[in-house]
């Protein structure tokens, strides 16, 4: 285990924030290019942990615990979120045996 | 007696007041006498207050009624003036208001707006009373409005017809345009001043040098004022229109008073008049084209009452002339004896067109004398006056304008005595084509002729008398005379003895004489040996003739130069500029809106990926930002 | 803490009650809880308790919870046979509200980031849910989707933001941020600007403002108009208040920063708020697009901080609330009779029920800021409070806007006064009656006399 | 080896992440996002945070994927039938992307940029250290979670239930 | 002393509410409270000391966090504006007493509420008081005219409301402002008159009340809402708006603009002289062919309110009590005109000049009514529309001649547009249409002859209406001009 640790030493807290950010708008382009609901839901998942990352990056950097304890805060919403986002999608299939974010447009203007 | 003078103009209102409130009630007798008894009473007291100026060494006396306006430094009282000026003006007015009113009572008494008619001449007498007695120009601008305003009801007096309706309606926006150059004058005068006050400008204005160009401006635009009310050129067409009136009321306010308001105005502010000599220049430039202008029309006109407008407004043209040349004195004598006769040739003018039953057209009548021959007699010593043969008033009044216009400028006078041939010339044919010949209507007609009833002869007979004699107001010293006019009036317009030799004045005389009778002689061959002519003159006309005839075509060009571009720019103000452009602002300020508003509404386009799209780009922007500010 | 213990445990009572089939309890229940947890709001004015460094139910707190929870039971008292005409599961309707309260609560009241966060997201998934509670209406299924996807997504904005700050400053507590900020005034860490704009991004979402507004509208429009009326009032004001202590308090020392680009977003929200209600045909929709103009104005208070920012929002709020609930009651009642909710649905009612289309009239004034209502007080607070600055440019802006605001709220003054329509019985039951009567005088109350609640805070 | 390790974990994050968008069959999506969750599992052990590596694990891998899975085998949707985006759509999404990327990084730029990290305490990470946090400062916050989860689970029920009406 | 006050504002509001819960009677009970507020406006008259002082004062404190005040008072110029909107209340109310308007109550119970908003404003000496009161009194007047009106109605008010209130946004934008600058943290008029603003300030303060004003008077280019809304409101609502409403600008800029931003006056006076005098020729020019009567007298009121808005900036006592006197006289003959083409719209249903003609043949008193009302709005001396229009174009003289004569052109166009319409609708023959016309009776009687009584007393003997306003006009007057000379 102190071997892995000790790996750690040596890389940039900037290179945590540049990868959860690049995986962060990996989400986002995901959120942006895809049509299908659930996959949109998983972009934002992707999202999710790429803060998770950064949290945890942080929470080391700054010797603070806090910072971990946030990410679980953020994986409680994440399976709230879940949970709940997918009783919508599967509603809404129920209805329009879909989960084309684009079959929904009714709502405009 | 003299601060009762707040009698005078009140008892008119007050008949006023009875009579327009009484019209449907009272009896026509009643209303009558109302209407002509309240005039009486002013009367009697002008005729006290003048015999009471007479004995008093103090001529010029204030009577203060009330404060009327005042804001800041501008203190406007309502308060008289009594001087000879206007005393003299009292008893003209009144004097011959109050015959007029006799008259009125017989010629109107089949009308059914009898009771309406009393009221508006009690009224109108009240307002001209105010114009006269006013000690500043604000009060004399109330009764020149008033005036115009009763000139208007008046006019229009058989409002159902809408062409008189039309007429009076001219009449009032004509004076308008003169009311505001009065209006402008008084604010300068104020503001050069600092008071409105007779008593308070003309002490300062005599300070002033010659030639002043504030005073200048403000003589013109009383000038302008006076054309209005005045008939003179440019504004006179509403005068001729005026006729449309009953003829009582043409005699009253279109010939014997409210028309000769301007000359009124000039003469009590000559002193102002005096130090313009320019705008004394245009004066009588203008007064002598208007007297022209006046009786060139007067020449062919067929309608009785039209030759006596025309004459009206050559004869104003004359006063406006005397102005123009400096005699004051001339054109307020000329003022005096024209109200006599003209007065006294509307009346009978009224009578023949009473006894014609309401036709006008000299072309269908004809040797009426017989049949009228109180009217003819009287009507011809109106024109005798008129054309101004000694010894009646007509001749010393003009000679006195003519001399001084002789003294003035030689070509003008040569003009102006021509016009007075004119006078005679068509003044002769009008009552040539009226009482001489044969009766050109239809026999039907005929043999309802008859003379007026003696409340409209008496009148008429009192005037002639007057005509007649009225001239021993004004005889001057060359024939013997001392003016006593100019001595009544040296307090308010000093008197300045003419320059003339005695011989330059009788050859004066001696031509104007005698080129008259040459007139009435070429009338008398023409209109009465010729008796074809008159059926002649329905034919062709000459071209000058008929430009005569068509009154040189002013309304026309009015008509064209001033009514139709108004009117067009009226409707392209309304239907372009203010709907289109200035309403099309606002609106389209709102259309615009609106539009887009149907745009960016389109935003909403229901699409996720596209509302993520958008928040990505506010992100990235909100971003840039954070990264362009560190 | 009593205040969200009450409610959570009458939300829990409601639940189990539903499980009972005690359907005639459940809403004296709620309102006995809701009342319960107002008075506890009320007492504990001035007591300011700190509750584990997490909460402080400072005045501010106190006076916002109040006011939501005001609100709330006005919409329950509106609620009446509005869930059972299309679903047995009333009581977990109610409990997901009284939850979504309580997660309000919590974010008007929080001193810690994760709290914030906590309470974002218990209002929110309640919120997801009851967005789309009409099952089978696709219209109400959208509107659940929408919000949902999109909130899910701006929360990873938000929890970006929050660790970034968190990075920059080793804490996730609003005060040792504050202090940060305060003593390391010349040096704060880099991190921490982009992790403010993320933060803020993520309010601005929830609040509705411009470019973060689009599932407003759709949102609104779809969800039934009971939750559409909860979401545009209450939701508001709590997301508001949420705003406003982060930005107003915590973050205040970098107002230099983060003013510009608020200033950007109220410029926008302002002008797509109000130009786009402009056009619309329902009324619903108009009302949706009104409530992102009015975000616009509330963000003023933040434009320019003065002491007084968070009193004017809340009186803004306060009239905004007041009126919308009337907007919305009235809206369910005429969409019960009518089935429709366009404008045209409007027509006649003044002679239908004087009283109803009186009050939505008062409601619209007030909406538009005209003067004497609540509306204009708050707008004037507002215009005010950026004037300190001198943002002239701002206000003359937001008066135009207010212009175009006045011509759509009388759209439908119009419609009910100037218009003819069916003749159609419309009676208001006496609960909404009640609402709209209550409504109407805290409306005109504060419109006449705010000094009643101008300082507050 | 020293940091390579994460530079190689890293790179595999990113890869898998990419292929999540880019896989046609949501399935297919589904399982690399499960591969990029054990990456990120690396990373946190990596960084020494070992109970948060393993929650990660569980729910994450465990729970919430196989949640997803299982809805998309429940509806059927394991084919790549997704009706693509236009072209225009993906390019502009992704530029989109990458600007945010460029955009967020850029932002960042000026933090003390070789800054390494270095663990002070190697037992930050454990379990004994966070529960003391957990059930200490943030106690209300974890007790207040509960609702979130409780209202997840009501608001799932009340979706997905068949109505009677 | 201030109890009168308050009771003058707060009297129509009671009445408001009593009138609104009397069904059918309404017309009575508002006409009695109408009468009341005259009753209690005559007495403040009788009690009010002609000085420059303020009286019958009311200070409260109402918001006082916001530094608002209840602040009101009477000075001789607000007394007149007072005594115009009290005099006029009632015989608005008579003159509604024949139309059998829908929903009596709420229509004349709007009427009396607006009476309470116009009175604030006139009494106002706060200006978020005199704001409250401005606005209060655009919302009656809205639903009067979009509930009773004529066909267009919606649009037309829509387009009257927004347009006014956007003028008024501005103004308030102005009053917080001057607040803010202000270090008292009050609104009142007397510390607003001390603020030490310099030129640029003041120039944007100007602009901001004076579209306010402008738009209500209203001035050329922002009248176009004004010939619309008179046309299509209903008669009471078209006496409202021209007889009463178009004053508050005049008494606003008056009241504040003038001592507030004497330097931005001193910047814009002249392009607002400009403007206003291009009102006066441009809207009499129009009034020339208009074909629709009311339309007419909504142009003929823009080239008043021209001429009006030339006299205050003229700056000058003149001016300044011209203009005061005016409001009143306008006041009363635009009511009264309106009131004229109200009863022969009701009776022939139509206000098109050319169907119309005759009248005075069969109703002889509407006739001379009519004249009268005609030649007051024509200024013609003996009138009340002489004395202000003389006063007024006095003023303007003084400020510059071209001004007076382009102003003065309305002597003459207003005797045009005027007489000509009087001839075509009350003079000539009958037609078909009109010769069954019925002359006034009853309460159409009572109205008219008091306007006509009130259009011919204030023109004979105007002093005591002069004399209420001089002494406040002086030292208005003495104080801009103090702060104009002290700047330079």
């Amino acid at each position: 285990m102190d071997n892995i640790t000790q790996n750690l030493q040596g890389v940039p807290l900037n290179h945590y924030i540049w990868l959860s950010a690049i995986i962060f708008s990996i989400g986002v382009i995901g959120v942006l290019t895809r049509r299908n609901a659930i996959v949109i839901f998983m972009s934002v998942e992707l999202m999710l942990n790429a803060v998770n990352l950064l949290l945890a990056a942080f929470s080391v950097h700054n010797n603070d615990p806090s910072g971990q304890v946030f990410v679980f805060f953020i994986m409680v919403l994440a399976a709230a979120e879940v949970a709940v986002g997918l009783s919508i999608i599967v509603m809404i299939y129920r209805n329009t045996q879909s989960t084309d974010i684009n079959v929904l447009n009714r709502l405009k203007w | 007696m003299i601060n009762l003078v707040w009698l005078v103009p009140l008892i008119p209102l007050l008949g006023f007041v009875i009579n327009g409130l009484g019209r449907n009630t009272l009896s026509k007798s009643l209303i009558g006498f109302i209407g002509s008894g309240v005039i009486f009473i002013s009367f009697l007291i002008s005729v006290s207050i003048f015999l009471a100026l007479g004995n008093d060494p103090v001529k010029s006396h204030e009577i203060f009624l009330f404060d009327w306006i005042s804001a800041g430094t501008l203190q406007v009282p309502l308060s008289f003036l009594v001087d000879p000026l206007s005393s003299i003006m009292l008893l003209i007015i009144t004097g011959i208001g109050f015959l007029i009113h006799i008259y009125s009572i017989g010629y109107m008494h089949d009308d059914a707006g009898f009771g309406k008619f009393f009221s508006y001449l009690n009224l109108f007498i009240f307002f001209m009373l105010l114009l006269v007695l006013g000690s500043n120009y604000l009060v004399m601008f109330i009764g020149w409005e008033g005036v115009g305003l009763c000139s208007y009801l008046l006019i229009g007096f058989w409002y159902t017809n809408s062409s008189y309706a039309t007429a009076a309606k001219k009449a009032f926006v004509m004076n308008r345009i003169g009311d505001l150059g009065f209006l402008i004058a008084i604010f300068m005068i104020f503001t050069t001043f600092g008071s409105i006050e007779y008593a308070k400008v003309f002490p300062q204005v005599a300070e002033l040098m010659p030639g002043d160009s504030t005073l200048a401006l403000i003589a013109l635009l009383l000038f302008i004022a006076a054309c209005g009310k005045s008939a003179q050129i440019p504004l006179f067409t509403w005068l001729p229109d005026a006729m449309a009136g009953p003829t009582p009321v043409s005699a009253l306010i279109h010939a014997a008073t409210m028309v000769t308001a301007g000359i009124y105005m000039i003469a009590r502010s000559h002193i102002l008049f005096d130090l313009a000599p320019v705008v004394q220049h245009l004066i009588a430039i203008i007064g002598l084209a208007t007297a022209v202008l006046g009786a060139l029309v007067a020449l062919t006109q067929t309608d009785i009452k039209k030759v006596l407008a025309y004459s009206t407004v050559s004869q104003l043209g004359y006063m406006f002339l005397g102005l123009g040349v400096g005699a004051y004195t001339g054109s307020f004598f000329h003022v005096i004896t024209h109200a006599f006769f003209k007065a006294l040739l509307f009346l009978c003018a009224g009578s023949v067109i009473h006894a014609m039953h309401h036709e006008q057209d000299m072309r269908h009548m004809g040797g009426l004398r017989k049949k009228l021959p109180v009217t003819f007699a009287t009507m011809l010593i109106g024109t005798i006056a008129i054309a101004g043969l000694p010894p009646f008033s007509g001749f010393f009044s003009k000679d006195e304008i003519l001399a001084h216009v002789y003294e003035h400028n030689q070509f003008m006078w040569g003009i102006a005595v021509f016009t007075a041939f004119l006078t005679a010339f068509y003044m002769f044919r009008m009552l040539f084509l009226t009482f001489y010949g044969t009766y050109r209507g239809t026999h039907h007609a005929e043999e309802k002729i008859h003379e007026s009833p003696s409340s409209m002869t008496i009148p008429l007979i009192i005037l002639a008398v007057l005509s007649a004699v009225g001239g021993i107001i004004g005889i001057p010293e060359v024939l013997g005379g001392h003016h006593w006019l100019a001595g009544w009036l040296s307090p308010v317009i000093p008197a300045h003895g003419s320059a003339l030799s005695h011989v330059t004045e009788y050859m004066l005389m001696a031509v104007s004489v005698v080129g008259v009778i040459v007139a009435i002689a070429y009338a008398f061959v023409k209109y009465v040996k010729q008796s074809d002519l008159p059926v002649a003159d329905q034919g062709k006309r000459s071209a000058l003739a008929n430009l005569s005839y068509h009154k040189f075509y002013i309304d026309e060009v009015y008509d064209l130069l001033v009514r139709r571009p108004l009117d067009a720019l009226s409707r392209f103000f309304y239907k372009v500029v203010d709907t289109k452009i200035v309403d099309g602002i606002v609106n389209g300020l709102g259309w615009s809106t609106s539009e887009a508003s149907k745009g960016i509404r389109l935003l909403q386009s229901g699409n996720i990926g596209f509302y993520i799209f958008m928040m990505v780009a506010g992100i990235i922007s909100l971003l840039l930002y954070t990264y362009l500010s560190l | 803490m009593n205040i969200i213990i009450t409610i959570v445990v009458t939300a829990l009572a409601v639940l189990y009650a539903g499980l009972f089939k005690a359907k005639k309890a459940l809403l004296p229940l709620t309102l006995v809880g809701l009342v319960t947890a107002l008075a506890f709001a009320v007492t504990a004015w001035d007591t300011n308790i700190v509750y584990y460094g997490m909460m402080e139910m400072d005045n501010f707190a106190i006076a916002f919870s109040s006011l939501i929870i005001l609100g709330t039971i006005f919409i329950f008292l509106l609620t009446q046979n509005y869930f059972a005409e299309h679903s047995e599961n009333v009581a977990e309707y109610y409990t997901l509200i009284l939850f979504a309260l309580s997660g309000m609560v919590i974010i008007l009241s929080y001193t810690n980031m994760s709290m914030l966060f906590i309470g974002i997201e218990i209002m929110s998934v309640a919120l997801y849910i009851l967005a789309g509670i009409r099952k089978k209406d696709f219209a109400s299924n959208e509107a659940s989707l929408k919000y949902f996807l999109m909130g899910a997504f701006s929360t990873g904005f938000l929890l970006f933001g929050i660790a970034l700050i968190y990075g920059a400053t080793g804490s996730f507590s609003l005060d040792a941020i504050n202090k940060y900020l305060i003593s390391n005034h010349q040096s704060v860490s880099p991190l921490f600007y982009p992790g403010m704009i993320l933060i803020m991004v993520g309010l601005c979402f929830k609040l509705g403002a411009a470019p973060f507004h689009f599932w407003t509208p759709d949102v609104y429009e779809g969800s039934p108009s009971l939750i559409t009326a909860f979401m545009s009032t209450v939701v508001k004001t709590a997301g508001f208040a949420a705003f406003l202590r982060l930005f107003g308090g915590t973050f205040a020392p970098l107002h230099d920063f983060w003013m510009p680009p608020l200033l950007a977003i109220v410029f926008i929200t302002l002008f797509i708020g109000n130009v786009t209600a402009l056009f619309q045909k329902n009324f619903k929709r108009m009302l949706a697009y009104s409530s992102i103009s009015h975000a616009g104005y509330l963000l003023f208070s933040l434009v320019t901080l003065t002491g007084n920012s968070s009193n004017n929002v809340i009186v803004y709020a306060a009239a905004y609330t007041f009126a919308s609930i009337i907007a919305f009651a009235v809206l369910i009642l005429v969409k019960q009779k009518t089935g429709g909710d366009g404008f045209e649905s409007y027509n006649g009612l003044a002679k239908k029920n004087p009283f109803v289309a009186l009050a939505l009239t008062i409601s619209m004034l007030s909406l538009a800021g005209i003067p004497l209502t609540a509306g204009f007080i708050g707008k004037y607070l507002m215009f005010l409070n950026v004037m300190t600055e001198y943002h002239i440019y701002l206000v003359a802006f937001a008066i135009l806007n207010a212009l175009i605001g006045f011509y759509y709220y009388l759209k439908v003054i119009v419609a009910m006064y100037f218009k003819e329509g069916p003749e159609v019985e419309l009676n208001a039951p006496v609960q909404y009656k009640l609402v709209l009567i209550l409504s109407v005088i805290i409306t005109l109350v504060l419109g006449v006399y705010p000094a009643v609640i101008l300082n507050l805070i | 080896m020293g940091t390579s390790v994460f530079y190689l974990v890293a790179f595999l994050s990113i890869f898998f992440s990419l292929m999540v968008i880019f896989a046609k069959n949501p399935v297919h999506s589904v399982l690399y996002l499960i591969v990029t969750f054990f990456t990120f599992t690396v990373h946190y052990i990596l960084l020494n945070a070992q109970f948060l590596a393993v929650v990660n694990f569980i729910v994450y891998m465990g729970a919430i994927m196989v949640l997803f899975l299982f809805v998309l085998m429940l509806l059927n949707l394991n084919t790549d039938n997704e009706p693509l985006k236009s072209v225009l759509v993906k390019v502009v999404g992704i530029i989109g992307g990458c600007c945010l990327v460029v955009t967020l990084i850029g932002s960042l730029k000026a933090t003390a940029a070789s800054d390494p990290l270095i663990l002070v305490n190697p037992n930050l990470g454990l379990v004994k250290n966070l529960g003391k946090e957990l059930f200490g400062p943030f106690m209300l916050p974890f007790e207040l979670s509960s609702i979130l989860l409780l209202t997840a689970m009501v608001g799932a029920v009340l979706l997905t239930k068949k109505e009677k009406v | 002393m201030e109890q009168l006050l308050i009771l003058l504002i707060f009297l129509p509001l009671a009445g408001a509410l009593v009138t609104a819960f009397t069904g059918n009677a309404a017309k009575y009970v508002a006409l009695v409270s109408g009468l009341l507020s005259l009753a209690v406006g005559l007495i403040i008259t009788a009690q009010f000391v002609p000085d420059a002082s303020t009286q019958f004062e009311v200070n409260v404190p109402w918001i006082a966090d916001l530094g608002i005040h209840f602040h009101a008072g009477i000075d001789g110029i607000s007394l007149i504006t007072i005594l115009l909107t009290n005099v006029l209340i009632p015989i608005i109310i008579l003159a509604a007493f024949k139309h059998e308007y829908p929903k009596p109550q709420s229509f004349f119970a709007l009427i009396l509420f607006m009476q309470a908003g116009l009175l604030i404003v006139f009494t106002a000496l706060d200006a978020f008081l005199f704001y409250i009161g401005w606005e209060a009194a655009l919302i009656p007047i809205y639903f009067i005219c979009a509930i009773w009106g004529g066909k267009d109605r919606i649009k037309v008010n829509m387009k009257f409301f927004v347009y006014t209130i956007a003028g008024s946004l501005f103004m308030l934008l102005g009053i917080i402002y001057l607040y803010l600058q202000n270090p008292a943290d009050n609104f009142e008029i007397q510390a607003f008159y001390q603020l030490n603003l310099d030129a640029e300030q003041q120039g944007w303060i100007f602009w901001a009340f004076f579209i306010a004003f402008a738009i209500k008077m209203p001035v050329f280019p922002f009248h176009t809402w004004q010939p619309d809304t008179y046309t299509e409101a209903p008669a009471a609502g078209t006496m409202l708006l021209s007889g009463i409403m178009l004053k508050m600008g005049v008494y606003g800029v008056i009241r504040w603009l003038l001592p507030i931003a004497p330097l931005g006056l001193n910047d814009w006076g002249s392009t607002v002289m400009v403007l206003s005098v291009i009102g006066v020729v441009y809207a009499s020019l129009i009034a020339f062919t208009q074909r629709n009567a009311k339309r007419l007298v909504a142009y003929s009121s823009i080239a008043h309110v021209g001429i009006i808005a030339a006299g205050i900036f003229a700056l000058n006592a003149q001016g300044m009590q011209g203009a005061i006197f005016q409001m009143l006289s306008h006041g009363i003959n635009v009511v009264g005109l309106f009131f004229v083409l109200d009863i022969i719209f009701s009776r022939m249903k139509t206000n098109t000049i050319a169907e119309l003609g005759g009248i005075a043949k069969t109703a002889p008193k509407l006739a001379i009514a009519f004249l009268i009302i005609v030649l007051g709005s024509v200024a013609l001396p003996g009138t009340n529309g002489f004395v202000g229009e003389f006063l007024l174009l006095t003023g303007i003289y003084q400020y510059n001649i071209w001004a007076v004569v382009f102003a003065g052109l309305s002597v003459i166009f207003g005797a045009v547009y005027m007489f000509r319409m009087y001839q075509q609708i009350m003079l000539g023959e009958t037609n078909t249409l009109t010769a069954g016309f019925r002359d006034i009776q009853g309460s159409e009687q009572l109205v008219l002859v008091i306007i006509c009584v009130l259009v011919i007393a204030l023109g004979v003997y105007p002093k005591p209406f002069l004399h209420l306003s001089e002494a406040s006009v002086q030292q208005l007057l003495e104080q801009v001009n103090q702060k104009l000379t002290s700047v330079k």
